[in-house]
């Protein structure tokens, strides 16, 4: 069931995983004018923080220890059931996409348990944010699959990724670019990146992520760091399969325009970060749930097509 | 026929020696005992064991075995409560009055108007004649009026007054009702009698006939609580001693529905007839229904409220009735229902009163903790008297919603749950406030309301309330169908 | 027949305009000689039994000779004062007499067409006495006045069934005479009691057990 | 049959029994409990017979006044049994074990629980319109004296109140609801019911008044106002036991009214699956403002509710759509989320007993750090949390991952309905998920995490090991619900396919259980060993990568030296984003002072929030009622003048309406 070639291109995948944020830092550093921190500057922060000793807190209990394991284990998994480099995903089966949104879920639900388990002044709130963006922008994420499945009659990730071809973008590219863009957005808002989250601040009252393991250090912190790197992996790999397709062209290219395409999101962002500032907490729902409109529109437009 | 004028004659003859006797030991034996031995002659008589009656005068058809039979049973139930009950209210055998007015004890003329009350119920139920029948309900008020004004202050004397004027009024103009009925006949009718006029059912005169139960309708419709012309059944209910309240609501109001009834029968015979009866039956119900919602919600007075709920059932009497078909079957089992579950709430309220000494809702708090077996027997009544399953009253309830939107009478029934809901509600706060919670800042001492004959009566009625509402017995069943029969109605 | 039944209308203007209680009390008692006479003159002389002549006495006797005095007798121990404190004036009484008198007669001619009456005109009466009946209960303030207006609705349903000609046997008619006399006689031993109780006669004070008090404080249901 | 009839006497007696030898309170409890405990275990044979068989126990007839009335044991009730055969044993056990220091045995407690029990089992088997009815009511009432149990305390009075009251409109819109029936088929019987028929108005009519009644039961939208006071003010394993077991009934009834009715119209499904995701959006975002810890988990209820509503309401579309697959899976995911829903709810109801007992409060304001003191409890808890989250790999979400299947498998049809209705399940369970998430991430981090901030000097004991038993069943029964879920999927199909009948068509390509078994091993293959992953790496890292940790640092609160419990972020403030974001909805009661100035002396913030729909609906609509009825009263004046002239009008009126006008 599980194709060797997944597995490996899976295992790639993680281990390339650390390069996205470089390559954003360095976009922003090009936008900036700066030479900025080498690419694989978080290849050198994890094995640095890996050398290190923990501490806790005295008020924490087994959920702080527990959850950067969890973390890291439920984004793995879920990098599972992506399909990577245009290629069926390592495990694919109905309604993949749910386990893999739930899977999240789980990472999202320990890294909120453990900002509480501290009983600090800052995580709590980070912890709230962070419940009532993602709970927005899941709905927003279903509403664009939902024309993926209507298009293609599948319900697998996988199944929907190899049905979709280049002549349904070509015809329909109004839906592609909603949809896209929609997703785009999710991602921004996943990834705690800006317009929603400044991942480069630590102190501000107004992040989310970054607030929320402002307790962690060493080991847990480079699990944390990681498993970032991973989630902005995965949906980045959602969004290249989406854009391009390559069906059934060979291993090479297809891995190659797989690369070039995570490479380009990475840029994306980076642009982003470098020309937009990070939006008041205030308008964020409206902006999720603005991403989430442009899916239904996008919906509303393939059924008007039909 | 002996035994039917036995039954009538007994107790008129007890209660006039029981006016003489000086021992209060001895009146309220013989009390007792008038009661159990007209119920057991009743049970007898319904049995058919003196064999059957069917005179001129007076006759024994199911409605009348039914109705006899609630009454005997909770006049006997009543006798028991009301010994104690004298014992319980010391403070109201008031000082000796000389003269033209009321003879010295007011326990002798208690004893003795509760004899002449049951021969007076006994006859207006075993009359077949109207005329006779009108006499026998006439003679309820009459010999309740004492009975009403027995704790001698100036409520309970205002309630009686009330009560004794607009009965009289409203069995005045059923006597019209009566003579207009005379003349529905053309040629001499055999027998005054429902079935005398039935077998003439042909020749009747419908105008006159519909304007003798016009007149039927709101004479005996006032005796029997029917809004609007129920006014003085919450003040003689509330002020009357409890045992005698329970009578009144749950045998007296019975009798004068069954006064309605004699009428109605005739009229079923009649088609064009019937549906006009059945109509104002309808509008009558509804109206009480009503009249109860309103009155019930945020009533203070609990006595006031038990009151009003007869006037509720006495409602769904009528709606029952005026619905036809099983629904007749239905609200006849709906009387049974409603007399023992009232019946005991009254004097379960009387076992309240006697303790608490108020009748207002919020002087009354935790009584499942001051006197638990009357706290937990009001709930029980509560639910009894709600129609809250496995109470007999549910299936009656049930049973003539069933009819009512067989008929496709959608306003009927949704009029008919909604009334209900209100009177829910209002019950429900009430019953809740007194029973459950912390006791109150007062101290009282329950044990003053709970010795056994005073939740003997209630806890027996309520039984058998539940009992029926599971296990039908065919005796009940074939006496209800009867009835129903005879109403031109279905079995149930 | 109709001479009797006219001169119980009158009486009846008469206990509408009266303004005395003792010359109400005397109408009414003079009504009842008139009611017992008439079935004597109604039923012919055909059948004219000892039941008959038995009912005419007993109504004479119960109800212009004991039923007055003992309603007098309650008059004179109340103290209260003579006068009847109406609520509608004499004046006006006696036109709402004369509507009421048209009404009946209105409705009599209604009738009239489905059934022969024996008499229209004691029908007319009859319905005119039960009207002043009501009228005198439902306008008369004191409780003795009520209890006279009760026995003038009394006579005119007897009125009444005597018109449309209804017999039942005397033993009904003795049962509803007796009723009727009984419940006069309680009404009359109430009259001692309400005047000992209450130092007065007025039924319009009367209004103690009601349901306007009920009151309109925060119950359960708001609580939170 | 027999047996089963047999639990449900010995239910029953031994409620009669144990308040009569309430004098010796252990022996109370011991009948009581023991009966409820026996008499379920009893009854679980003949369940699971019909339930693994498929066979139907013979229909038993009972003679009632109301005519003859059978009993029967099928596949459906069989079903529905399970959640109260669960529950009665675990909250009876529950009972019994924390008697000692709770008032339970006393004042007939045991009666009523054990009457509750009886009444939902009798329930199940009635297949007669009366018998129903007769069960539906006792439960009611049952549950009222359970939930007013505590009747010194007057908010649990107005709790049962407000119960009682929107349970009674609800059994009035049942007794219509079988009066029509009856009134179409001429019987009571639910097998003269499912073969009369009905015109379409008939039906639609007589499926709102069933979604009426029953919906005040599962708690549907504006009727649910009842039921987050009951369930807080009731003592926990009542709780559990209303939540888990009797709001299931009203899914039953729901359920077997379908079952009696012609094919279900467009028009229900459309009506239950808006109903479901209101009812489901609703309850979370204001469980997210309460501060009550029973509360949160009341509104949770109402959550699951909303879901299984929009897949029963996904399956009547189906069927009206002739897609036989999505209706079963549809079906078969709103039938196991209810028994899913009911285990994880009792766990959560019983948990927050023994929290609330040890604590002495439910206020989420004063809780915090109970985890080091009540460990068990916590492990309880937050496996329970995580469940009822629909997180994986727990029961709960294999539940919802089946709806989202259904959803995601509506969205394949060509057809602008099927893609809006696939939208809605998708993005509204999707959007009740992420809110549940929340809610329960922020309850159990501020009730078992972070620093306590409860008085320090209370002593907090963990719960009695006795009193853990119900504790171990029920999460045993997560487990077994999660990894036996492939295996169950065919009885619960065939349980489905009961209720949908043909409605649907036959299935041309796969049966359900065929569709989803795969996709289910797979998802609880791998979230199980997801889970020993996680387990096992941690105990690597503490065992061999832990050296030179230490935990004895105070909280990083960007350098603030004195950082103490009061600085945490509170259950006010947590919610507060979201509560502003739908103040339209629940409009919260907001307190506290604004911090102002150069040096802000004192400031404080909290918020509160009542139901909006008890506040902005019932309350009004009843005071309207109340004011409505007011000048009626004057009618009784005590004025005897006018009462005479009531008497005289009404004849007037009469004779002149009757007689002259005529």
């Amino acid at each position: 069931m599980i194709s060797p070639l997944s597995i490996i291109f899976w295992l790639l995948m993680m281990l390339m995983a650390p390069v996205l944020p470089g390559v954003i830092n360095k976009t922003k550093a090009f936008f900036a004018g700066r030479q900025g921190p080498p690419v694989f500057q978080l290849y050198y922060d994890i094995s640095k923080l890996l050398r290190k000793t923990s501490v806790y807190s005295e008020t924490s209990t087994v959920v702080t220890r527990l959850a950067p394991l969890a973390i890291l284990f439920s984004t793995l998994a879920a990098a599972l059931l992506v399909p990577i480099a245009f290629r069926s995903a390592g495990l694919s089966f109905a309604g993949d996409i749910i386990l893999l949104a739930y899977l999240l879920g789980i990472g999202r639900f320990f890294m909120v348990l453990a900002a509480l388990d501290r009983g600090s002044a800052f995580e709590g709130m980070g912890a709230a944010r962070e419940v009532l963006y993602s709970a927005l922008a899941e709905p927003a994420l279903f509403c664009g699959l939902l024309v993926l499945i209507n298009e293609t009659s599948q319900i697998s990730l996988s199944g929907i990724y190899e049905k979709l071809t280049t002549e349904f973008w070509l015809e329909n590219p109004a839906t592609l670019l909603l949809i896209a863009t929609s997703w785009m957005i999710i991602l921004l808002v996943e990834n705690a990146r800006i317009p929603i989250d400044d991942p480069n601040t630590h102190l501000e009252l107004t992040m989310i992520h970054e607030v929320m393991i402002l307790d962690y250090s060493s080991k847990d912190l480079a699990l944390i760091e990681f498993a970032s790197a991973v989630k902005l992996a995965v949906f980045s790999s959602l969004l290249v399969g989406l854009v391009f397709s390559c069906q059934g062209m060979s291993v090479l290219v297809q891995l190659a325009v797989f690369v070039a395409g995570m490479l380009l999101v990475s840029i994306i962002i980076g642009a982003i970060e470098s020309s937009i500032a990070r939006m008041k907490l205030l308008h964020i729902p409206k902006f999720i749930v603005g991403s989430g409109a442009l899916a239904i529109i996008a919906l509303i437009l393939k059924l008007s097509g039909n | 026929m002996t035994t039917a004028y036995a039954l009538i004659i007994m107790p008129v003859i007890t209660g006039i020696i029981s006016l003489f006797i000086s021992s209060e030991r001895a009146r309220r034996n013989l009390l007792v005992i008038v009661a159990f031995a007209h119920l057991f002659i009743s049970i007898r008589l319904c049995s058919g064991s003196a064999g059957e009656l069917n005179g001129v005068w007076l006759g024994l058809d199911q409605l009348g075995r039914m109705f006899l039979m609630i009454t005997s049973l909770l006049f006997a139930g009543s006798a028991i409560y009301s010994t104690v009950y004298l014992d319980k209210h010391p403070h109201f055998n008031g000082p000796a009055i000389a003269g033209l007015r009321m003879p010295a004890n007011s326990n002798a003329i208690f004893a003795a108007c509760m004899q002449f009350f049951l021969a007076a119920m006994t006859l207006s139920i075993l009359s077949m004649h109207f005329g006779l029948q009108w006499i026998g309900i006439e003679a309820t008020t009459l010999a309740s009026t004492p009975l009403i004004y027995y704790h001698r202050n100036k409520r309970s004397l205002e309630a009686a007054w009330k009560y004794m004027i607009l009965c009289s009024v409203g069995i005045a103009l059923a006597l019209m009702g009566v003579f207009f009925l005379a003349m529905t006949t053309s040629s001499h009718v055999q027998q005054f009698t429902p079935a005398g006029l039935v077998l003439f059912a042909g020749y009747l005169k419908i105008e006159w006939l519909k304007v003798a139960f016009i007149f039927f309708l709101v004479g005996y419709g006032t005796k029997m609580g029917l809004a609007p012309m129920h006014n003085w059944l919450p003040d003689a209910h509330s002020e009357s001693p409890s045992p005698v309240s329970a009578v009144l609501s749950g045998a007296l109001l019975n009798c004068a529905f069954l006064g309605i009834l004699r009428i109605y029968k005739v009229c079923a015979a009649v088609p064009e007839a019937a549906s006009f009866a059945s109509e104002m039956l309808i509008i009558f119900g509804l109206m009480s229904l009503a009249v109860s919602g309103i009155f019930i919600l945020r009533q203070p007075d609990y006595k006031r409220m038990l009151a009003y709920s007869s006037v509720e059932h006495m409602g769904i009497l009528a709606l029952g009735v005026g619905l036809g078909g099983s629904a007749i079957a239905a609200a006849m089992l709906h009387a049974i229902g409603h007399s023992l579950a009232k019946a005991s709430l009254f004097l379960l309220s009387g076992n309240i009163l006697a303790v608490y000494a108020s009748k207002k809702v919020e002087d009354i708090k935790g009584l499942l903790k001051t006197m638990p077996i009357t706290g937990a027997l009001w709930l029980t009544g509560f639910l009894a008297i709600t129609g809250t399953p496995p109470f007999t009253t549910f299936n009656s309830e049930f049973a003539i919603l069933r009819v009512a939107v067989q008929s496709r009478s959608w306003t009927v029934a949704v009029l008919y749950l909604l009334f209900l809901l209100l009177v829910f509600v209002g019950m429900l706060t009430s019953f809740m406030h007194m029973s459950l919670g912390k006791e109150g800042e007062k101290e009282v001492d329950g044990s003053a309301g709970e010795s056994i004959w005073q939740v003997f009566t209630p806890a027996v009625f309520l039984c058998v309330a539940l009992l029926l509402g599971v296990y039908l017995p065919d005796f009940i069943r074939d006496t209800i169908n009867g009835a129903a029969f005879l109403l031109g109605g279905k079995a149930l | 027949m109709n001479s009797i039944a006219a001169l119980l209308a009158i009486t009846c203007l008469f206990l509408l305009g009266s303004s005395r209680l003792l010359v109400s009390i005397r109408m009414v008692a003079f009504q009842g000689v008139l009611l017992g006479i008439m079935p004597l003159l109604a039923a012919g002389s055909h059948h004219l039994g000892m039941g008959a002549f038995a009912l005419c006495l007993t109504n004479i006797g119960l109800k212009s000779i004991l039923l007055p005095w003992l309603l007098r007798t309650a008059l004179f121990t109340s103290g209260t004062r003579r006068e009847i404190e109406p609520f509608i004036g004499f004046g006006a009484s006696i036109m709402s007499g004369v509507v009421l008198l048209a009404i009946s007669g209105y409705i009599v001619k209604r009738l009239e067409t489905t059934a022969q009456l024996s008499s229209s005109i004691t029908l007319i009466a009859g319905f005119f006495m039960v009207f002043t009946g009501l009228f005198l209960l439902i306008t008369r303030r004191k409780a003795l006045t009520q209890t006279l207006g009760f026995l003038v609705l009394e006579n005119g349903v007897f009125t009444t069934g005597l018109s449309l000609g209804s017999e039942f046997s005397v033993y009904v008619e003795l049962g509803i005479l007796l009723d009727v006399f009984v419940g006069i006689f309680l009404m009359g031993i109430m009259l001692f009691h309400i005047d000992k109780e209450f130092d007065h006669l007025d039924v319009d004070r009367f209004n103690e057990l009601s349901d306007l008090t009920i009151d309109v404080s925060e119950t359960e249901e708001v609580s939170e | 049959m027999q047996q089963y009839l047999i639990a449900i006497a010995l239910i029953t007696v031994g409620g009669i029994l144990a308040p009569v030898i309430r004098k010796h309170r252990d022996v109370s409890n011991i009948v009581g409990a023991g009966s409820a405990i026996i008499g379920a275990l009893l009854a679980l044979l003949p369940v699971l017979k019909v339930l693994f068989s498929g066979a139907d126990f013979p229909v038993l007839l009972l003679s009632l006044p109301l005519g003859e009335a059978s009993l029967k044991l099928d596949a459906v009730s069989a079903f529905f049994a399970l959640p109260v055969l669960v529950l009665l044993p675990v909250t009876a056990l529950f009972s019994g074990a924390v008697s000692r220091q709770e008032k339970y045995g006393a004042d007939g407690y045991w009666f009523f629980f054990n009457t509750l029990g009886a009444a939902m089992l009798l329930l199940l088997i009635a297949a007669n319109g009366v018998v129903f009815l007769v069960a539906w009511e006792i439960m009611s009432v049952a549950a009222f004296f359970l939930i007013t149990h505590r009747d010194e305390i007057a908010t649990a009075r107005s709790a049962g109140w407000k119960f009682l009251i929107a349970s009674h409109i609800g059994t009035a819109a049942l007794m219509l609801l079988f009066a029509l029936l009856a009134a179409s088929s001429g019987s009571l019987e639910f097998s003269q019911f499912a073969v009369a028929h009905f015109t379409t108005g008939m039906g639609s009519l007589a499926f709102f008044l069933a979604l009426f009644g029953f919906g005040v039961k599962v708690g549907l939208l504006p009727l649910h106002v009842w039921m987050p006071d009951s369930y807080t003010y009731a003592d926990a394993p009542v709780s559990a036991l209303l939540s888990g077991a009797m709001s299931k009934m009203g899914f039953y009834g729901l359920l077997r009214v379908l079952m009696l009715l012609p094919a279900p119209a467009a028009s229900w499904g459309w009506v239950l699956v808006i109903g479901g995701l209101l009812t489901g959006i609703f309850a979370m975002i204001t469980a997210l403002a309460q501060s009550d810890l029973k509360k949160v988990i009341s509104y949770s209820s109402m959550e699951n509710a909303g879901i299984i509503l929009m897949a029963i309401g996904c399956s009547a579309l189906a069927m009206s759509w002739k897609q036989p697959l999505i209706a079963g899976i549809a079906m078969v995911g709103a039938l196991l989320h209810v028994l899913n829903h009911s285990v994880c709810k009792g766990l959560l109801f019983l948990g927050s007993g023994a929290v609330s007992w040890g604590l002495g409060t439910r206020k989420l304001e004063l809780m915090g750090g109970l985890a080091k003191k009540m460990p068990f409890t916590a492990v309880c808890f937050a496996i329970a949390s995580a469940a009822i989250s629909g997180l994986p790999p727990f029961n709960n979400f294999v539940s919802e991952f089946i709806i989202f299947i259904a959803g995601l498998q509506t969205a394949t049809i060509e057809d602008p309905a099927a893609l809006l209705l696939a939208a809605i399940v998708l993005a509204g369970l999707a959007l009740i998920g992420g809110l549940a998430v929340a809610t329960f991430a922020r309850t159990f981090g501020l009730v078992f995490l972070g620093a306590s901030r409860h008085d320090k000097k209370q002593e907090i004991n963990e719960i009695t090991p006795l009193v853990r038993a119900p504790f171990i069943i029920l999460m045993l029964l997560v487990g077994v619900l999660t990894v036996a879920s492939p295996w169950l999927l065919k009885p619960i199909h065939a349980v489905a396919l009961l209720i949908m009948k043909d409605h649907a068509g036959i299935s041309a390509t796969a049966s359900p259980v065929e569709f989803l078994q795969q996709p289910i091993i797979m998802v609880v293959q791998f979230s199980l060993a997801l889970l020993v992953l996680v387990i096992a790496g941690w105990q690597i890292r503490q065992r061999f990568f832990s050296e030179g940790d230490r935990s004895d640092r105070m909280t990083w609160d960007c350098g603030y030296a004195e950082p103490d419990a009061r600085i945490q972020y509170t259950s006010s403030s947590f919610s507060q984003t979201i509560v502003d974001l739908f103040s339209a909805i629940i409009r919260p009661y907001k307190h506290g002072e604004k911090v102002s100035g150069l040096f802000p002396q004192h400031a404080s913030f909290r918020t509160d929030a009542p139901d909006s729909f008890l506040r902005y609906l019932f309350i009004p609509l009843f005071g309207l009622v109340d004011r409505g009825l007011r000048p009626f009263r004057a009618l009784q004046h005590g004025r005897l003048h006018l009462y005479i002239c009531y008497v005289a009008i009404t004849l007037l009126v009469l004779l002149i309406w009757k007689v002259v006008v005529l």
